[in-house]
C-alpha cells in the first residue's frame, strides 16, 4: 500500500436524478472535501447519462486528482461507462471506486440521520482502500479470421457454413470417410414435407464447394492445445502422418455414439434399432417382409426404456409409425412411459398417428419379452386402464420390434475434456448446463460447443445451437482484433514455488507453467522485463479475473490488479 | 445490555449474484441492519481463507459469504471451493472457541433479493442471542 | 518433496502459553507446495493465534515473516533482527527448518507449528501420499519403481506376505499391497525374474538411519 | 454471459455504423439479440410496450433448491442490467410501432411513445414480441379468479421473485398440500391449442423442487398427460422428484375444482392410476402450470409487417430478403436457454444480411 | 537327520504327521501351558506354539516351548519377525536349541495394529524368507549372519515356515513357495484350508514345478465353532476366505460346534487322499480339549512311536 501522501483523490458524487439530495447536503460534502487526499469534490446529478460524463470528464482532466471515488448508486451503474473515459495521461480510468450509498445505506436504512451515519463510513472506507489502487491498461491483439470445426456431422457442417459466409476461413476435421454424420440416416422430416436425403445431399454439396470451407476426412483427433487466437489441433491422417491445425476458434461438434441394445433376446433379428426402420421405409417397404416373402404386419416401437429424457426416438417413432400406416397399412403399436410431444407441431401428428389407428400403450414398468413360434410377444400393463397391483398384462404379439440405442458421449469428449479443462457432466457429456455459459459458451474463451457432443437433440435444435455457436465465433473474429483490459491475476515469479496449485484451480485454464519461461513479461518488483525462470504464467487474454487461484496461491505469489489484497482488507476493517 | 448490541455482520458478495442481490435488496426498499458491512468480490472463490479470519479478528461479530448457487457459477467452482474453505476455518475456529455460526455461507442468484435480506436478518437475530464476538 | 500437516492450533497455544510477543516464520518451500506452512498459512495462523489469546484475555502480539527456505542458513539469518524483539519462534517450516532456526538463534525457545510427515507425491490437488523413508540405500531398481520400505506396512523385502487380499494390506483402510502393485509392475515390463530371487538382507547398518544421524559431503563442493 | 473482462471498448464499426436494427419487443430474445449486435459493432434500439426490460421472464423467481435447477431466470435478470447499461443500444419503453414505410434496409418507421411521436430510420426489423401466457379464467372449472387459493404458475413466480416465500392468498399462511394442473391451455382441443408448451413440466417440477427444499414438510403433487423432459438436466431432476416422498407425480388430470371464494380445503376429483377409482383430495394452493399462447396484438404486428404465420398462429421466419426478422417464443413456445440461442442466431443472420460482418 | 526331531522322523519315514497348536497364555502362568499340552497329549506328534499371535502380548514361545520339552512333548516354536532384529533372534535360536527345542515355524507375523499394542514400533529388520536362510546358515554352516564367526556349538533345527495359497497374487504364491524352499524349509504349514477348490489348484501348480518333493506339506485346518465364527473369520482375518456353502451349514446346524468339528475331519478326510500332503496341522486355538475327538474321528490314532 503507497503512502497515502501521493494519492490525489476527487469525489464524485451522484444526486441518481436528485434521489439523494437530501443526504448530500452542505455538512456532509464538508465533510468528504475534509478526507484525507481529497483533492477536489464535483456534483452532478445523473452521472449514468453520457452527456453529463462528457462534462464531468473536462473538470477532471482540469483537476489535479490521479483517482477518483464515486458516491452515488450501485457500481453497475458507472463501471462500464467510466472505465472508456479519457481522463488525460495522469489518470487512468480504472482508478476509481464506487462507495454505493443509494443501495447499501439510503434505501436500506429508513431514519435519514443514521442514513448520513452509514453513508459516511461506506465513503471512509473507500478513501482508505483508494489508496492501494493502481493502474490498469488495455490490451489488443491480432485476431487472424480463421476457425476450427470439429466434426463432419449436420451440425458441424451448418456452423462451417455459417461461418464461411461471414468470411472466416474454416477448416472442417471429419474423423468419418466422408462427412454427412449420423443424421444420413433419417429419411424424413417429422414436421416438414419433403425427403432429408435430397436436403441433405445439397448441404453436403455447399461445404464442399464453399471458398472458405477446407475439408479434411478421416483424420483421428490427436490433441488440441492453445489459446484463443492460437488453437492448434493435432491430428493424424490415416498414412499416420501427424499434423497441425490453426485456428483463433475451435467449435467442438463431434456429435454423440450410439450402442444399440443386442444382448440377450434383444440380439434376436426381429428386433430391429430405428436407423434400421429408416433404412426399411426408405426403400419403400420393400423389405418389411419375412425371409418367406410373408409381410411383416404388426410393428411395435419400445421407447423410454433407455435415453428416457431424450426427445429424439419418440419423434422418430411417431413419425415412421405414421408412414408405415399411411403407405404399408400395418398394424402400429408405440409403447412408451411418456409421449413426447414438446416439439414444434409434435401434439398434431400425435393425434394424426391415433386417428390413423397407431395404439399408444404407456407403461410404468418396463415391458417383458419373448419368443412365441417366430413372433415377439410384449407383454406390458397399460396404466390407465388397470390398477397397479393388478398382475394380468396386455400382451401384443409383434413381427418386428423397434428398440432405442443407447445415446453415449463421442470417444473424444473424455480426451478434449482433459486437454481443454473443460469439465463433464456425469453421464461424460460436454459441459454441465450451467446458465452462465448458455449452452454453446465453454469456460475456455474462444472454444465452443454444439449439438450431440452437448446433448443428443433433434435436427432443429441441434442446427440452432450450430448457428449460436457460429454466432459466438463471429463476434470474437468479426472485429479482427481482441481487446482485453488487464484487470487480471499476476504471478510473481520471484516467490512462485512451481507448486501448479494455480493451473489446477483455474477454472479457465488461463494459467500454464513453462519449463523456462522464456520471455516472461513480468512488471512487478522492479524485475526485469525478460526473465528465464520456471513458475506459473497467467494468459492474460483468458483470464476473467475471478481471483480463485489468488487465495489459492499457497506462497500469495499472485495478485489480483482490480482487487489486491490490501483492498479487500481494508474494505474488511470496520 | 444485549438489546443495545448490535452485531456487526461482515458480507462477503460475490459480483455475480451476491452484490446483485444486495442491490435488489435497496429496489425493494426492504430493510437492512445498519451495522452490515457489504465487500465486493469477483467470485466468492476470491475470498481467502485469511480475510475471513481478518474479519473475526477485527471484531466482526458474524462473516457471511454470499455465492452462487451450485452450478450455477461463472468461475465452475468459485462456490464449491468457498464452502470447502469455510469447512477448513469451522474446524481451526471450534479449537480456539469461536462458534461455528458466526461464519456462515448462502446460496443465492441475482434475483434472489428477499432471501439475501432474510438471510442477514436471521444471522442478526442469531448473532444476538449468541452475543458479542468473545475476541472483542 | 516434504509434506507436513498444522498441529492443532489448540496444541499450538498450549506452548505458546507463557510468551507475549513471538515472530511466526513461514517457509515458501516444500510445506508451501503442500499448503501447510507457506506466507498464506502464516497469515491464517496468525490470525487465529491472535484471536485466541485476546478471547483468553492475554493478548499476543505476532511478527510474522517468511523465509524462501528455512533449510539455508542465509535466509535464516535474514529473520535475525525480528527474532532478536521476539520472546519465542513459532516455525512452521518443516522439522529442518525448526531446528535451523533452533540453532541460529540459540537464546530464545523455537516451538514447531508443523508435524512433518513424509517426502511424497501428490495424488491430486490437496492429497498427498508417502513415497519414500530415506533409508539411504534404494532398492528401487530391484521392485519395478515401488518402494517396500516406504509403501509396505511391514516393510518387508520379499513380499507379498500371507495377508495380501485383493490387492489391499492387511491393516484395511484402502491402503494398496505394496508388493501386489510391485508384483503387477515387474509382471508388465517383463522383470518378473526379480521377485523370483531372494533379496537379501538390507544392510541397515551400512546406509539408513540405524547408523546414526548422517551426513552427506561432497569433496568438490566443501573447501 | 457477455463475457467478462472483454473489451469493453466496442467501438462502431466503418461502414455498419449507420445500420441500426430495430427490435420490438424487450424480452429475452431482444435484449441477447441487441448485445449479441453490439459486440459485432451493430447498434439497435429497442422498443418496449410496458415500462421495464425483460418482457415476461423478468419476473420469474429463481427456482433453485440445494443447487441451482437450470431455469435461467436469473440469466435474464442479468442480461436486463447489461443491455441496459451497454451504449450502442437505445432503449425506447412505454412506446409502439406506428406506421412503416421505406423498403428492406431503408424503414422509416413512427414511433408513438407516451402521447409523442417520434420518426426512426431503420434497415432492419426483428420481431421478438414473444408470447401471452394463457388466460386461465378460460377454464372455469378450474376456479381461478373464483377461488382465492386457485393461482397460476405467473402468479407464484411473482409472489416467490418479491417476497421469497409461498403464501396461500387467502389468509397468508404457508400451504400444506399444493397441487400443480399441467396443461392448462395446451393440448387442449376444447379451446383450440393444439400444441405443448414445452416448458411447463420443467417448470412445475423445479417448483416443486424449491419449495420442498424452503419448506420441507410441504406435499406437493403434480398431476399430468406425458411428463415432456427439457434439457440435459432435466433427468437428475425427475430423478431426484420421482425418490421423494413428498412429492407424489400423479398420470391423470382433475376434472373440477370444488370449494368457496377464501377455502383452503380446495376438493378436487380425479382417476388414480394406483387404485384406478375416481378419488377425491383437498388442496389448501392450487398451481395452475399456464402454457403459452401467441400476443393477442400477434395479428396487427404480422399484417403490419408482413410476418408469415403457422397454424397454431406463432410466427414463422419470413423470406430472407425481406429486411424482417423473427427471433424468440414468438415463433412457438421454447425456454429461456431456447430462446437465447435462437437469438444469438438471429443476430448472426442479421450481421450477415447487413453485409458488415 | 537335520534336527533329529520326532516331527522330522516321521516325515522322513513318510508317515502321515499331525501336529496341534497350543496358544501360551497372556501372562506366566504355567498351569495354562500345562493344561492345554495335556490335551494335545498323544494326539500329536508335535505342537506349534504361537510367538505373540495377530500381535497381542502372550508368554514367550520359547519358555512355553521349553515346558513342553521338560513334559516330554515336542514342541515348533514359531519366531515372528515383527518383534525381534537379527541380533535378538539369532541368541534366541541359540537359547532354544540349547534348551531341546528341535522345530522352528519362521513367520513375518500380523501387523502390529491388529493386536494390543497398537503404537508399538515394529521391526521388521529380517523377512520369514531371510529367517529361514539364517538359520539354515546356522545350522549347516555354522556360523552366525555375516558368515564369519563360528558358533560355538552345533545348531540342530528343523526349519518350517508358513504359507497362505488364499491371498493374492495367485499366481505368485507358488513362486513365493520356491523361494522359500530355495531358502531351505524343510517343512510347510499352509493357512487353515477352507476353499478347497484353490487349494488343489495350488497344490497343482506346486506339483508342476516340481516343489512337492521338495519339502514336507502339512495343510492347516482350523475346527469352526460356531457361524457367528465364521463369519467373523472371512470378514476379517487377513487372509482366510471361508465360501458360503461352509456358512450355511453351520447356520443351519442345531448343534454348530459337532458340525464344525465334522466338517474338519471331511477336509482331513480329502486332505489325506491328496498326494504331495504329508501330513495335517489342525489350529483348534482355545479348543485344544477337542483334538482327541478330532483327531480319533479322523482315524489318525495312535500316534507312531519312532526312535
Amino acid at each position: 500500500m503507497r503512502s497515502s501522501k501521493e494519492c490525489r483523490i476527487a469525489i464524485v458524487i451522484d444526486h441518481c436524478e436528485g434521489t439523494l439530495s437530501h443526504i448530500f447536503d452542505e455538512a456532509m460534502v464538508r465533510y468528504f472535501s475534509g478526507l484525507p487526499c481529497v483533492v477536489s469534490c464535483y456534483q452532478d446529478d445523473n452521472l449514468s447519462s453520457p452527456r453529463r460524463l462528457e462534462k464531468l470528464v473536462a473538470k477532471l482532466r482540469k483537476g489535479k486528482a490521479d483517482r477518483a471515488v464515486i458516491v452515488g448508486g450501485s457500481p453497475k451503474r458507472y463501471e462500464a461507462s467510466f472505465r472508456r473515459l479519457d481522463l488525460g495521461t495522469g489518470f487512468n480510468p480504472y482508478m476509481f471506486l464506487v462507495a454505493n450509498v443509494r443501495e447499501q445505506a439510503v434505501w436500506t436504512i429508513p431514519d435519514v440521520e443514521r442514513a448520513k451515519e452509514k453513508t459516511k463510513t461506506i465513503v471512509a472506507k473507500r478513501i482508505r482502500e483508494a489508496t492501494c489502487l493502481s493502474p490498469i491498461g488495455e490490451e489488443k491483439f491480432e485476431l487472424s479470421k480463421n476457425a476450427i470445426v470439429l466434426g463432419g456431422g449436420v451440425v458441424g457442417m451448418r456452423a462451417a457454413l455459417a461461418l464461411a459466409d461471414a468470411n472466416i476461413q474454416v477448416t472442417l476435421l471429419s474423423r468419418a470417410k466422408d462427412i454427412g454424420g449420423k443424421a444420413i440416416q433419417l429419411t424424413h422430416f417429422y414436421d416438414r414435407p419433403g425427403e432429408v436425403s435430397s436436403w441433405f445431399k445439397d448441404q453436403v454439396k455447399k461445404v464442399k464447394k464453399h471458398p472458405n470451407i477446407a475439408v479434411k476426412t478421416s483424420v483421428e483427433l490427436k490433441g488440441l492445445e492453445g489459446s484463443l487466437g492460437d488453437y492448434r489441433v493435432k491430428v493424424e491422417d490415416p498414412s499416420g502422418k501427424r499434423r497441425e491445425v490453426e485456428g483463433s476458434a475451435v467449435i467442438l461438434a463431434m456429435g454423440n455414439d450410439v450402442i444399440p441394445n443386442t444382448e440377450g433376446i434383444f440380439g434376436h433379428q426381429r428386433f430391429i434399432s430405428p436407423p434400421q426402420m429408416e433404412a426399411m421405409l426408405a426403400d419403400g417397404g420393400k423389405s418389411l417382409v419375412t425371409d418367406k416373402e410373408r409381410p411383416l404386419q404388426t410393428v411395435t416401437f419400445i421407447l423410454d426404456l433407455v435415453n428416457e429424457t431424450i426427445k429424439i426416438d419418440s419423434a422418430n417413432a411417431i413419425k415412421n409409425a405414421i408412414l408405415l400406416r399411411e403407405n404399408h397399412d400395418r398394424a402400429v403399436y408405440v409403447i412408451c412411459r411418456d409421449v413426447k410431444v414438446s416439439l414444434d407441431g409434435m401434439e398434431k401428428q400425435y393425434r394424426k398417428a391415433r386417428e390413423m389407428g397407431v395404439i399408444f400403450i404407456k407403461y410404468d414398468d418396463p415391458p417383458k419379452f419373448s419368443l412365441v413360434n417366430g413372433q415377439i410377444n410384449v407383454e406390458v400393463k397399460e396404466v390407465s386402464i388397470q390398477m397397479r397391483g393388478d398382475d394380468y398384462s396386455l400382451s401384443i404379439l409383434s413381427d418386428l420390434v423397434v428398440v432405442s440405442e443407447r445415446f453415449v458421449p463421442s470417444k473424444d469428449n473424455q480426451m478434449l475434456a482433459d486437454v481443454l479443462g473443460i469439465p463433464l457432466a456425469e453421464e461424460g457429456f460436454l459441459m454441465d448446463e450451467n446458465p452462465q455459459f448458455a449452452r454453446v459458451r465453454t469456460n475456455r474463451r474462444g472454444v465452443f460447443i454444439a449439438g450431440g457432443c452437448r446433448y443428443p437433440q433433434t435436427l432443429d435444435e441441434s442446427l440452432v445451437e450450430a448457428e449460436a455457436a457460429a454466432a459466438g465465433v463471429t463476434e470474437l473474429l468479426s472485429q479482427g482484433f481482441f481487446g482485453y483490459d488487464l484487470a487480471v491475476a499476476e504471478i510473481d515469479p520471484a516467490k512462485c514455488a512451481a507448486c501448479l496449485t494455480c493451473p489446477r484451480v483455474c477454472p479457465h485454464s488461463a494459467i500454464v507453467v513453462e519449463r523456462y519461461a522464456e520471455g516472461n513479461v513480468y512488471v512487478t518488483g522492479g524485475y526485469e522485463k525478460d526473465f528465464r525462470w520456471k513458475a506459473a504464467r497467467v494468459l492474460p487474454m483468458q483470464c476473467y479475473g475471478c481471483g480463485i487461484c489468488v487465495s489459492s496461491c499457497p506462497t500469495k505469489a499472485i495478485t489480483l490488479k482490480h482487487l489486491t489484497d490490501d483492498e479487500i482488507s481494508l474494505q474488511v476493517g470496520v | 445490555m444485549v438489546e443495545s448490541f448490535s452485531p456487526r455482520i461482515v458480507a462477503f458478495c460475490c459480483d455475480k449474484s451476491g452484490y446483485v442481490a444486495a442491490d435488489m435488496v435497496g429496489k425493494l426498499r426492504l430493510s437492512l441492519p445498519e451495522s452490515l458491512d457489504i465487500v465486493r468480490v469477483p467470485c466468492a472463490g476470491r475470498i481467502d481463507a485469511l480475510h475471513l479470519l481478518q474479519a473475526l479478528e477485527k471484531g466482526a461479530d458474524g462473516v457471511l459469504i454470499f455465492a452462487c448457487h451450485e452450478e450455477n457459477c461463472q468461475s465452475l467452482t468459485g462456490n464449491i471451493r468457498a464452502k470447502a474453505r469455510m469447512g477448513y476455518l469451522h474446524g481451526i475456529m471450534e479449537r480456539i472457541g469461536l462458534e461455528k455460526e458466526r461464519l456462515d455461507l448462502c446460496n443465492l442468484a441475482t434475483n434472489n433479493g428477499a432471501k439475501f435480506a432474510e438471510t442477514v436478518l436471521q444471522k442478526f437475530d442469531e448473532l444476538k442471542k449468541l452475543g458479542p464476538s468473545p475476541v472483542e | 518433496m516434504i509434506k507436513a500437516e498444522q498441529k492443532p492450533v489448540d496444541e499450538i497455544l498450549d506452548f505458546l502459553k507463557p510468551h507475549r510477543k513471538i515472530l511466526l516464520a513461514g517457509c515458501n518451500a516444500c510445506v508451501a507446495v503442500c499448503h501447510a506452512g507457506g506466507e498464506k498459512e502464516v497469515g491464517i495462523l496468525s490470525s487465529a493465534l491472535k484471536m485466541a489469546r485476546k478471547k483468553a484475555g492475554q493478548k499476543i502480539e505476532i511478527l510474522e515473516d517468511c523465509s524462501t527456505r528455512q533449510c539455508e542458513p542465509e535466509f535464516v539469518q535474514e529473520l535475525k533482527e525480528k527474532a532478536e524483539e521476539v520472546e519465542a519462534v513459532l516455525s512452521i517450516a518443516c522439522g529442518v527448518g525448526v531446528q535451523t532456526v533452533a540453532r541460529m538463534f540459540s537464546d530464545i525457545p523455537v516451538y514447531p507449528g508443523l508435524n512433518t510427515t513424509f517426502m511424497g507425491e501428490t495424488d491430486e490437488l490437496g492429497v498427498w501420499i508417502e513415497r519414500c523413508q530415506a533409508c539411504g540405500n534404494c532398492v528401487l531398481h530391484v521392485t519395478g519403481g515401488v518402494c517396500p520400505v516406504a509403501r509396505c506396512a511391514k516393510q518387508l523385502l520379499n513380499g507379498p506376505c500371507g495377508g495380501s487380499q485383493d490387492g489391499e494390506c492387511e491393516i484395511g483402510n484402502d491402503v494398496p499391497c505394496a508388493w501386489q502393485q510391485i508384483y503387477d509392475r515387474l509382471k508388465t515390463i517383463g522383470q518378473l525374474h526379480r521377485m523370483e530371487e531372494i533379496i537379501p538382507v538390507k544392510k541397515w547398518g551400512r546406509e539408513s538411519r540405524d547408523k546414526g544421524p548422517r551426513t552427506i559431503s561432497r569433496e568438490d563442493l566443501k573447501l | 454471459m457477455i463475457e467478462p473482462n472483454k473489451a469493453v471498448t466496442v467501438g462502431q464499426r466503418p461502414g455498419v455504423a449507420d445500420q441500426n436494427v430495430l427490435i420490438l419487443g424487450s424480452g429475452i430474445a431482444g435484449i441477447t439479440t441487441a448485445l449479441e449486435l453490439s459486440e459485432m459493432g451493430i447498434s439497435s434500439t429497442i422498443l418496449e410496450r410496458r415500462d421495464r426490460l425483460g418482457g415476461q421472464a423478468a419476473v420469474f423467481a429463481c427456482k433453485a433448491s440445494e443447487k441451482c435447477n437450470k431455469c435461467f431466470a436469473c440469466v435474464v435478470d442479468n442480461q436486463i442490467q447489461e443491455v441496459s447499461r451497454r451504449s450502442g443500444i437505445r432503449i425506447l419503453t412505454e412506446s409502439t410501432l406506428g406506421k412503416i414505410s421505406g423498403d428492406p434496409g431503408r424503414f422509416k418507421v413512427q414511433i408513438q411513445s407516451g402521447g409523442n411521436e417520434s420518426r426512426l430510420e431503420a434497415s432492419v426489423i426483428l420481431v421478438a414480441t414473444g408470447v401471452d401466457f394463457f388466460n386461465a379464467r378460460q377454464k372455469p372449472e378450474y376456479g381461478y379468479g373464483l377461488f382465492q387459493n386457485v393461482i397460476t404458475a405467473q402468479d407464484l413466480d411473482e409472489m416467490l421473485h418479491a417476497k421469497g416465500r409461498v403464501l396461500r392468498p387467502s389468509d397468508g399462511q404457508v400451504p400444506s398440500r399444493i397441487a400443480f394442473f399441467q396443461c392448462v391451455g395446451s393440448r387442449d382441443e376444447t379451446i383450440g391449442h393444439l400444441w405443448c408448451s414445452k416448458v411447463c413440466c420443467a417448470y412445475a417440477l423445479r417448483f416443486m423442487k424449491a419449495i420442498r427444499h424452503q419448506y420441507p414438510e410441504i406435499e406437493t403433487s403434480f398431476f399430468y398427460i406425458d411428463i415432456q423432459p427439457l434439457g440435459r438436466s432435466f433427468e437428475s431432476l425427475l430423478e431426484a422428484c420421482r425418490q421423494d416422498e413428498r412429492m407424489h407425480l400423479i398420470r391423470s388430470l382433475p376434472s373440477k375444482v370444488y370449494g368457496h371464494r377464501t377455502s383452503t380445503d380446495l376438493r378436487i376429483r380425479f382417476i388414480d392410476p394406483v387404485s384406478g377409482g375416481i378419488t377425491e383430495e383437498g388442496f389448501d394452493l392450487i398451481v395452475l402450470s399456464i402454457g403459452m399462447t401467441p400476443r393477442e396484438d400477434a395479428d396487427q404486428v404480422a399484417d403490419l409487417l408482413h410476418v408469415p404465420k403457422n397454424e397454431e398462429g406463432f410466427y414463422r421466419s419470413p423470406p430472407p430478403d425481406s429486411g424482417i426478422f423473427v427471433s424468440g417464443a414468438c415463433k412457438g413456445p421454447r425456454d429461456i436457454g431456447g430462446s437465447i440461442i435462437d437469438a444469438k442466431a438471429t443476430a448472426r443472420e442479421i450481421a450477415q444480411y447487413l453485409g458488415g460482418v | 537327520m537335520k534336527s533329529g526331531s520326532n516331527l522330522e522322523k516321521i516325515l522322513e519315514k513318510g508317515l502321515f504327521a499331525v501336529t496341534g497348536e497350543l496358544g501360551p497364555p497372556k501372562g506366566n502362568d504355567i498351569e495354562v501351558v500345562k493344561k492345554k499340552a495335556e490335551f494335545l497329549k498323544g494326539y500329536v506328534d508335535a505342537i506349534n506354539i504361537t510367538d505373540n499371535q495377530t500381535a497381542i502380548v502372550r508368554m514367550s514361545s520359547i519358555a512355553a516351548g521349553a515346558l513342553l520339552v521338560q513334559m516330554g512333548l515336542e514342541p515348533v516354536i514359531q519366531m515372528v519377525t515383527r518383534d525381534r532384529n537379527r541380533i535378538a533372534m539369532q541368541s534366541d535360536i541359540f537359547g532354544a536349541t540349547a534348551l531341546g527345542v528341535k522345530n522352528i515355524l519362521c513367520l513375518t507375523g500380523d501387523h502390529q495394529s491388529f493386536g494390543n499394542q497398537v503404537d508399538s514400533k515394529n521391526v521388521h529388520d529380517m523377512d520369514s524368507i531371510q529367517l529361514i536362510d539364517c538359520v539354515r546358515i546356522m545350522r549347516d554352516g555354522g556360523t552366525i549372519l555375516g558368515g564369519e564367526e563360528q558358533i560355538e556349538g552345533q545348531i540342530k533345527m528343523f526349519i518350517g515356515a508358513a504359507a497362505n495359497p488364499f491371498g493374492d497374487p495367485f499366481e505368485f504364491r507358488v513362486i513365493r513357495l520356491a523361494k522359500k524352499i530355495n531358502a531351505g524349509v524343510d517343512f510347510i504349514q499352509t493357512q487353515c484350508i477352507y476353499d478347497m477348490k484353490r487349494f488343489k489348484e495350488w497344490m497343482r501348480m506346486a506339483g508342476d514345478m516340481g516343489l512337492i518333493e521338495k519339502v514336507h506339506i502339512l495343510a492347516g485346518v482350523t475346527p469352526l465353532k460356531s457361524a457367528g465364527m465364521a463369519r467373523y473369520m472371512n470378514k476379517n482375518v487377513s487372509g482366510i476366505t471361508i465360501p458360503d456353502e461352509f456358512i450355511n451349514r453351520m447356520a443351519k446346524a442345531q448343534k454348530p460346534a459337532e458340525e464344525g468339528i465334522k466338517i474338519c475331519v471331511e477336509q482331513i478326510e480329502e486332505l489325506k487322499e491328496m498326494d504331495g500332503i504329508h501330513g495335517v496341522h489342525i489350529m483348534a486355538i482355545e479348543w485344544e480339549h477337542k483334538m482327541g475327538q478330532i483327531t480319533e474321528m479322523a482315524g489318525l490314532l495312535p500316534r507312531p512311536a519312532v526312535s
